[in-house]
């Protein structure tokens, strides 16, 4: 029975596009409220399963795998059919799709009301819904490249969809063809895959991945970095971000459903989806917690001087989706998807609370143009600011819980770097993460200040004409400020469960989606105890230098004089024991549990303090800074470069520029003037580099072309004597 | 070397041909008279004042006749090695190892030629209807 | 060949080549309803052509080649296996699909409608038959009596003089190909005494070459050489394309198409039995491993690049092209390293004939129903899609697909020839393919844009689109998905 | 018999040369025709040289067809040029240079 409503799931966006896109010239504005009905019946039978498979009802045995619909693809050994998998991962990607996806349906119905291309709207979103529907429930790699790209697609026609809108094409296709290289790495991960393991079902790779690929070797390496490359094309993640921020040229609600939760997160979903793999490939984890931290706290930089209210918000996002490579990457799976859950609650609510703003002020989307927006639109105020209270890790929010659990994991298990000869033994990835946690706290309550409070800066026919959002679009606001609230108690923290007299009935979504990641988890658990053992044996043995050999290390575990009560070999005991030493020794942390699972209550409720007191104080500065009166600073005005074009508002509206100036001079203000430059003049330069190089071949071949006869057949004779000498000489 | 000598024949004829121009040439050169004069010049020595250039432009009338011979006649070369083995006599046929008799042969041989002539019929009804054939 | 089996003509074989007597046979009745018919008749011929093209492919499909492995008729001379099946359905699909599109723009252009559909008929004859070619002989008859039909209908139009160009131009180099094509068979049939290719391939496999130039395996490796010199014009791989772009921006857009796609569908199969030849030979030269691979790297980067900044989209489509004919060898070098893909490979060779096919037939199919709009810069395609959102989305389909975007033929296509290049090991050659097709998204969505996200120039109107047309045009669009999501219908 | 055998190769070696090289030299439309022709004719020779020696008759079947499909790519050709000609006044292969980029 479930094997049906599951088919449906996808099936009911894909009607609404199918009716959408034949009869999008008669349906008109009835046509968005078929696209949401549809997604709304997707949106509950997600919603069942999803609390069914929570609860563990017993009537849904995951994982539900429907019989394939039928043969894609069969050559010789190859056979690619089309077919569905259904488990707990897919589980909550299909409710946060369908759920924050009607939302935001909903919400269009009002915002995009009287534009000339509603269907074309409808059609596109519902078109993107089904293809993402199709990349979470595929069960072969093929398909879920299908919908990778459909999405992409999709993508790319939302973003170009207002014509008329300057950079909205080419912003359109700079976004389609910095995907295009992530796929690059897609498609070739997946034929590396498919020449090791003979097939491309995943569940199959899954389950043959372990005795193909040795642990760290050449081939799953490189594999799990093409995918990484594929991910952070799709997730927006360095050296690929640069398209996600220009994407928000798209209408608000796109922006709110694609780019923030759900096709941004895709690249999140595959590594989990094929966590085995990664956890296989302890270089790449490194990588993708190192790639994951950076872009967290470059693109934070960023988001603290953006003065449109979307980048902002865009650049925020590019930020959260490094902690969650970050969770990936220190092999805390679950809680990358956790934080893909709440993220899209709290980020769907601000996307939409901003376009609520945008949509009443009339498409004014500067923040140093609005403030005191609170006493016109108050439910948006609200919302907005919960979800603010949310992201920027407020106690009890849902942000509270999945970005301090990842910063706890990053503490615990982040992997030791090295450069060159020596490691690196601060923890620089939890304190890249935390200064990203304070500048989180930081925008975001700027954003809210500044749009909010303070004296309207609006101009002055603008302000007279504040038109509040209607209910299609207030009702999705409340319902994602609400989640945004609330989602985080699915996951409570052991140690704060056990604290608040919960006891064990912490971390419901950790042992939920522990079924999907659990062999990753144990591969990654068994290896990095053995890694550390190795280590202490190493410092141990001072003769010698850290051995990464297998045989190496039982070799040294047998000579080692401390060791000598792990002669056994059996690698979980050596493991345990390691560790525990291991513990001990720091001090610091009482119990080094590997899988998390023992760890001390002491230190997490220490860190997640530490966390709130991060938060708290980074609120505090941002309304220190952008909610203070402050003195007259007319006399500054001089250098500003967008001075000009703001002449006609008022005075008070320099001060912050002025407060940039001043406060953000040194360090951060740097780092984020370095960020952009970096972003614009190294990337596009390499970009354009490329581009030139491209180009200078074009105009040589084209300078080849020269329309005479003789011309092309000299060049034929040329190239037929070469081909003769190469084929005789060889 | 006796497969060459079916060729002698021709390279005596070769050898002769040349050496009778040669000789001819020469001997004109070595025992006539040189006297040059404008006249001499002339491409007609008949007293005939040539006028205009010496590329005479062929009208186009020209080519499409001599296309059309070209096409045509180039396709009696199949008519001729077709001739040659009509009738089927290199062919032993009581041997056993062909399918068919001398007469299945024939009228095979005779069909397929019908076939070849009447799409070349068409080909050139197609010519005559579009004024190949018309000097004008 | 065995006693007893000489045959003069049999039902078999008259089996296997029945549609293309049929289209022969029609186009002749084309010419002589043209001939003999005043007004009335006109309007009938592009009905007779549908008929005759789609009487050929019903009688292909019914009586054709039975799935067996493969079959041979006329002593040898022609070989139908799976790969030949496809690839003549796909050839008379183009050429009816280009029938279809092509009314109107032949009466805007005032090109001689008689003469044209008999050559286009005659063309799909001589496709037909190249595609079957087993022996040396008709292999190079079928391919002049094609080439000679494209040379006429290249240069058919009347007082154009960019028309008469580029029919000079294909006719010259075409010629100067062919000949290279002529003295490589001249070669082979030195070198191993025989033009029959299964005589040859027997001979090659024994590794003593029987003819009078088989002391010396040179002949034989240069005369491959050749071949692939006059097969890399027709299937216009670098440095042998140079002709290409000319020649499609010159003749009129339904020409082009089948230049393009049909001539090119049967010369791949057509060269894929010399490569057959080429690899029984045990002594194959290495060489011929380098040399295919250079010429399959050149064509990739001269397609790609050439495709990059050019404004003209028949053009765009003819620089496309040579980086496809690139991506069409890739399999050809896979085999060469490992030899148990064979079957592999064949299969996706033939699934991306009909890809190609499709998707660029497709793209040709909707500039011809733009007519003379269609034909020129990319510029003037801006706000197709508020023009004419039917022309404009199979347009936009068309170079999706070309782009390699799953759910269309193209990435199926594309998946399949470099899935095989990855099992044989080559992976700098996939990387690098894998790499210019991602480039290539550029230059097809430089079109896509235009259509869709730029305003239509001021003066353009509303484009009707007639019956046929959009006929052909749904039917091409459904193909593309439908052989994406259904690829087993094909192989 | 051998020395006729081997003459013969290398003068449809030579024939097909002066012909490969002399299109590229030649500017009027005719002569690069007739280059093409002697690239032909060169195959036919040596078709008809092998066939005779090995004894084999497909070289002479190849040698008829060669012939008649050079014939058809006269008609084709000169048709062509007498077009050109009529729209352009002039063969010269150079003033055909028009469709480039």
């Amino acid at each position: 029975m479930s094997e049906i409503f599951i088919l449906c799931i996808p099936l009911m966006p894909l009607l609404a596009f199918v009716v959408n896109g034949l009869f999008g010239r008669w349906t008109r504005e009835v046509g968005g409220w078929i696209a949401f009905g549809a997604m709304l019946i997707s949106a509950v039978i997600s919603l069942i399963l999803f609390v069914s498979a929570l609860l563990g009802s017993a009537d849904l045995v995951l994982p539900v795998t429907p019989p394939p619909l039928w043969d894609w693809i069969s050559v010789g050994d190859l056979s690619i059919s089309v077919g569905l998998h259904f488990d707990q991962l897919t589980a909550v990607m299909c409710f946060v799709i369908t759920f924050v996806g009607s939302l935001v349906f909903l919400y269009s119905i009002g915002y995009m009301h009287g534009d000339p291309g509603f269907a074309r709207f409808f059609t596109y979103l519902s078109l993107f819904a089904f293809a993402m529907l199709i990349l979470v429930l595929a069960d072969s790699l093929p398909l879920l490249f299908v919908g990778w790209e459909g999405v992409g697609l999709c993508s790319y026609l939302l973003i170009g969809y207002y014509m008329d809108a300057p950079g909205a094409a080419d912003a359109g296709k700079k976004a389609f063809i910095v995907n295009r290289v992530g796929d690059f790495g897609f498609l070739l991960a997946m034929f590396l895959i498919y020449k090791y393991t003979g097939t491309l079902q995943i569940s199959e790779i899954s389950s043959t991945a372990i005795e193909t690929f040795q642990y760290g070797g050449a081939a799953i390496t490189v594999i799990t970095l093409l995918m990484f490359l594929g991910c952070t094309g799709k997730s927006a993640q360095i050296p690929l971000f640069i398209w996600l921020p220009d994407a928000m040229a798209g209408p608000t609600p796109v922006s709110a459903l694609i780019h923030a939760a759900t096709m941004v997160t895709a690249g999140i979903y595959l590594v989990v989806r094929t966590s085995l793999l990664f956890a296989l490939a302890p270089a790449t984890m490194t990588t993708m917690a190192v790639i994951g931290a950076l872009t967290a706290f470059v693109a934070g930089t960023i988001a603290l001087t953006q003065r449109d209210i979307k980048k902002v918000l865009a650049y925020s996002t590019v930020s959260q989706l490094g902690y969650m490579f970050l969770a990936c990457g220190v092999g805390a799976f679950s809680m990358g998807i956790f934080h893909v859950m709440t993220h899209a609650f709290f980020k769907g609510c601000l996307f939409l609370g901003a376009g609520a703003v945008i949509h009443s002020i009339g498409g004014v989307q500067d923040l140093f143009q609005m403030g005191g927006l609170r006493k016109h639109i108050k439910t948006t105020w609200l919302t907005f600011g919960i979800a603010c209270l949310a992201i920027a890790g407020f106690p009890l929010t849902a942000g509270f819980f999945s970005k301090d659990e990842i910063l706890f994991k990053t503490f615990v298990d982040a992997p030791v770097l090295r450069i060159g000869a020596f490691d690196l033994n601060v923890n620089i990835l939890y304190i890249i993460g935390v200064i990203t946690a304070f500048m989180t706290a930081i925008y975001s309550f700027r954003a809210f200040f500044l749009c909010f409070h303070g004296e309207s800066r609006l101009p002055s026919d603008v302000r007279s004409h504040v038109h509040p959002p209607g209910a299609t679009m207030k009702i999705p606001l409340v319902v994602l400020a609400i989640g945004s609230l609330f989602i985080g108690f699915l996951n409570v923290p052991h140690g704060i469960a056990q604290t608040f007299g919960m006891g064990d009935s912490g971390a419901v979504f950790e042992r939920y989606l522990g079924v999907v990641t659990e062999p990753a988890a144990a591969v990654i658990a068994s290896h990095r105890t053995e890694h550390e053992a190795e280590v202490e044996v190493a410092s141990a043995d001072s003769g010698h230098a850290a051995a990464h050999d297998e045989h190496v290390f039982e070799e040294h575990a047998a000579e080692a004089p401390q060791e000598s009560h792990q002669e056994t070999g059996d690698v979980a005991a050596l493991a345990t024991a390691a560790a525990a030493e291991h513990g001990a020794e720091n001090g610091s942390a009482e119990e080094h549990g590997s899988a998390g699972e023992h760890h001390s209550v002491a230190l997490e409720l220490g860190l997640a303090g530490f966390s709130i007191v991060l938060a708290l104080v980074g609120i505090a500065t941002a309304a220190f800074l952008f909610l203070g009166r402050w003195p007259d600073a007319s006399s500054r005005l001089g250098d500003s470069p967008w001075v000009s074009p703001l002449r006609q508002f008022s005075e008070r509206a320099w001060w912050w520029d002025d407060a940039y100036n001043t406060v953000f001079a040194g360090g951060t203000w740097m780092v984020g003037v370095v960020a952009v430059w970096f972003d614009r003049y190294l990337i596009d330069g390499v970009l354009h580099g490329v581009a030139r190089t491209a180009r200078g071949g074009a105009a040589i071949i084209r300078s080849l072309q020269m329309g005479q006869v003789q011309a092309y057949a000299m060049i034929m004779l040329i190239g037929a004597n070469i081909l003769l000498l190469v084929i005789l000489i060889w | 070397m006796e497969h060459l000598i079916p060729y002698i024949a021709i390279g005596m004829i070769l050898v002769f041909a040349a050496g009778f121009a040669v000789v001819n040439s020469l001997l004109g050169t070595l025992i006539g008279p040189t006297k040059d004069n404008p006249a001499k010049r002339l491409a007609y020595e008949s007293g005939m004042v040539p006028t205009g250039e010496a590329n005479v432009r062929i009208p186009i009338k020209f080519y499409m006749v001599g296309l059309l011979f070209l096409i045509f006649d180039i396709e009696t070369i199949f008519l001729l090695a077709w001739a040659v083995v009509f009738k089927g006599n290199q062919i032993d046929f009581a041997s056993g190892n062909v399918g068919f008799t001398q007469t299945q042969f024939q009228h095979y041989g005779f069909f397929a030629m019908a076939v070849f002539i009447g799409v070349l019929m068409l080909a050139e009804i197609y010519a005559w209807k579009k004024g190949g054939f018309e000097w004008s | 060949m065995e006693p007893n089996s000489i045959t003069l003509i049999n039902s078999h074989d008259l089996a296997l080549v029945a549609p293309a007597i049929v289209l022969g046979v029609s186009a002749l009745i084309v010419l002589l309803v043209d001939l003999f018919s005043m007004k009335l008749g006109r309007s009938v011929l592009p009905l007779l052509t549908l008929g005759g093209l789609g009487l050929a492919l019903i009688v292909h499909v019914t009586t054709g080649y039975r799935g067996a492995e493969f079959e041979i008729a006329f002593d040898g001379c022609l070989r139908f296996d799976r790969m030949t099946y496809i690839a003549q359905i796909v050839i008379l699909s183009l050429t009816l699909f280009l029938t279809l599109v092509s009314p109107l723009y032949l009466i805007r252009r005032r090109i001689p409608r008689g003469e044209y559909y008999v050559l286009i008929m005659f063309a799909a004859l001589a496709m037909m038959v190249l595609s079957a070619s087993n022996e040396l002989l008709t292999l190079f008859i079928n391919l002049e009596l094609l080439s000679f039909c494209l040379y006429i209908l290249t240069g058919i139009e009347q007082g154009n003089l960019r028309s008469t160009e580029a029919a000079f131009k294909y006719f010259t180099i075409g010629s100067y190909a062919a000949a290279f094509l002529l003295f490589g068979m001249t070669m082979v049939y030195g070198a191993t005494g025989a033009t029959h290719f299964d005589e040859i391939r027997v001979i090659l496999a024994s590794g003593s070459l029987g003819g009078a130039l088989g002391g010396n395996s040179l002949f034989l490796a240069g005369g491959f050489a050749l071949m692939l010199v006059g097969f890399g014009f027709k299937l216009t791989l670098a440095p042998f394309h140079m002709y290409a772009p000319d020649v499609y921006a010159g003749a009129p857009t339904p020409v082009a198409g089948l230049i393009a796609t049909g001539s090119k569908v049967a010369a791949v199969t057509a060269f894929f039995a010399i490569f057959e030849l080429m690899i029984a030979w045990g002594d194959l030269p290495a060489g011929v491993y380098y040399a295919l691979y250079g010429v399959v790297v050149l064509s990739i980067i001269f397609g790609n690049l050439g495709a990059l900044v050019q404004p003209n989209i028949k053009r765009l489509l003819a620089y496309s092209g040579v980086s496809h004919s690139g991506y069409f060898m890739i399999p050809l070098l896979a085999v060469m390293t490992s030899p148990e893909l064979m079957d592999k490979a064949e299969l996706a060779v033939t699934y991306y004939l009909l890809a190609y096919g499709v998707m660029t037939v497709l793209a040709f199919g909707v500039a011809t129903t733009l007519g003379p709009e269609g034909e020129r810069d990319i510029d003037r395609y801006a706000g197709l899609a508020r023009r004419s959102p039917v022309l404009a989305a199979a347009m936009a389909l068309a170079l999706l697909s070309m782009t390699g975007v799953p759910i269309t033929v193209g990435f199926v296509g594309k998946f399949r020839l470099f899935a095989v290049a990855v099992d044989a090991g080559l992976y700098p050659l996939a990387i690098f393919a894998l790499l210019a097709s991602v480039a290539s998204a550029y230059y097809y969505l430089r079109v896509v844009v235009k259509m869709y996200m730029e305003e239509p120039p001021a003066e353009a109107e509303p484009i009707p689109l007639e019956g046929s047309n959009a006929l052909a045009l749904l039917a091409g669009v459904v193909c593309i998905f439908l052989f994406a999501v259904l690829p087993a219908l094909v192989v | 018999m051998e020395l006729l055998f081997q003459g013969n190769l290398v003068l449809s070696a030579i024939i097909f040369a002066i012909g490969a090289f002399g299109f590229l030299w030649k500017r009027n439309a005719i002569g690069i025709f007739l280059c093409i022709e002697l690239m032909l004719n060169a195959c036919a020779l040596a078709f008809l040289t092998l066939s005779q020696a090995m004894g084999r008759p497909e070289g002479v079947a190849v040698f008829i067809f060669i012939i008649s499909v050079a014939a058809a790519e006269a008609g084709i050709g000169l048709a062509l040029f007498i077009k050109i000609f009529n729209e352009k006044e002039t063969i010269d292969a150079d003033s055909l240079s028009m469709l480039r980029d």
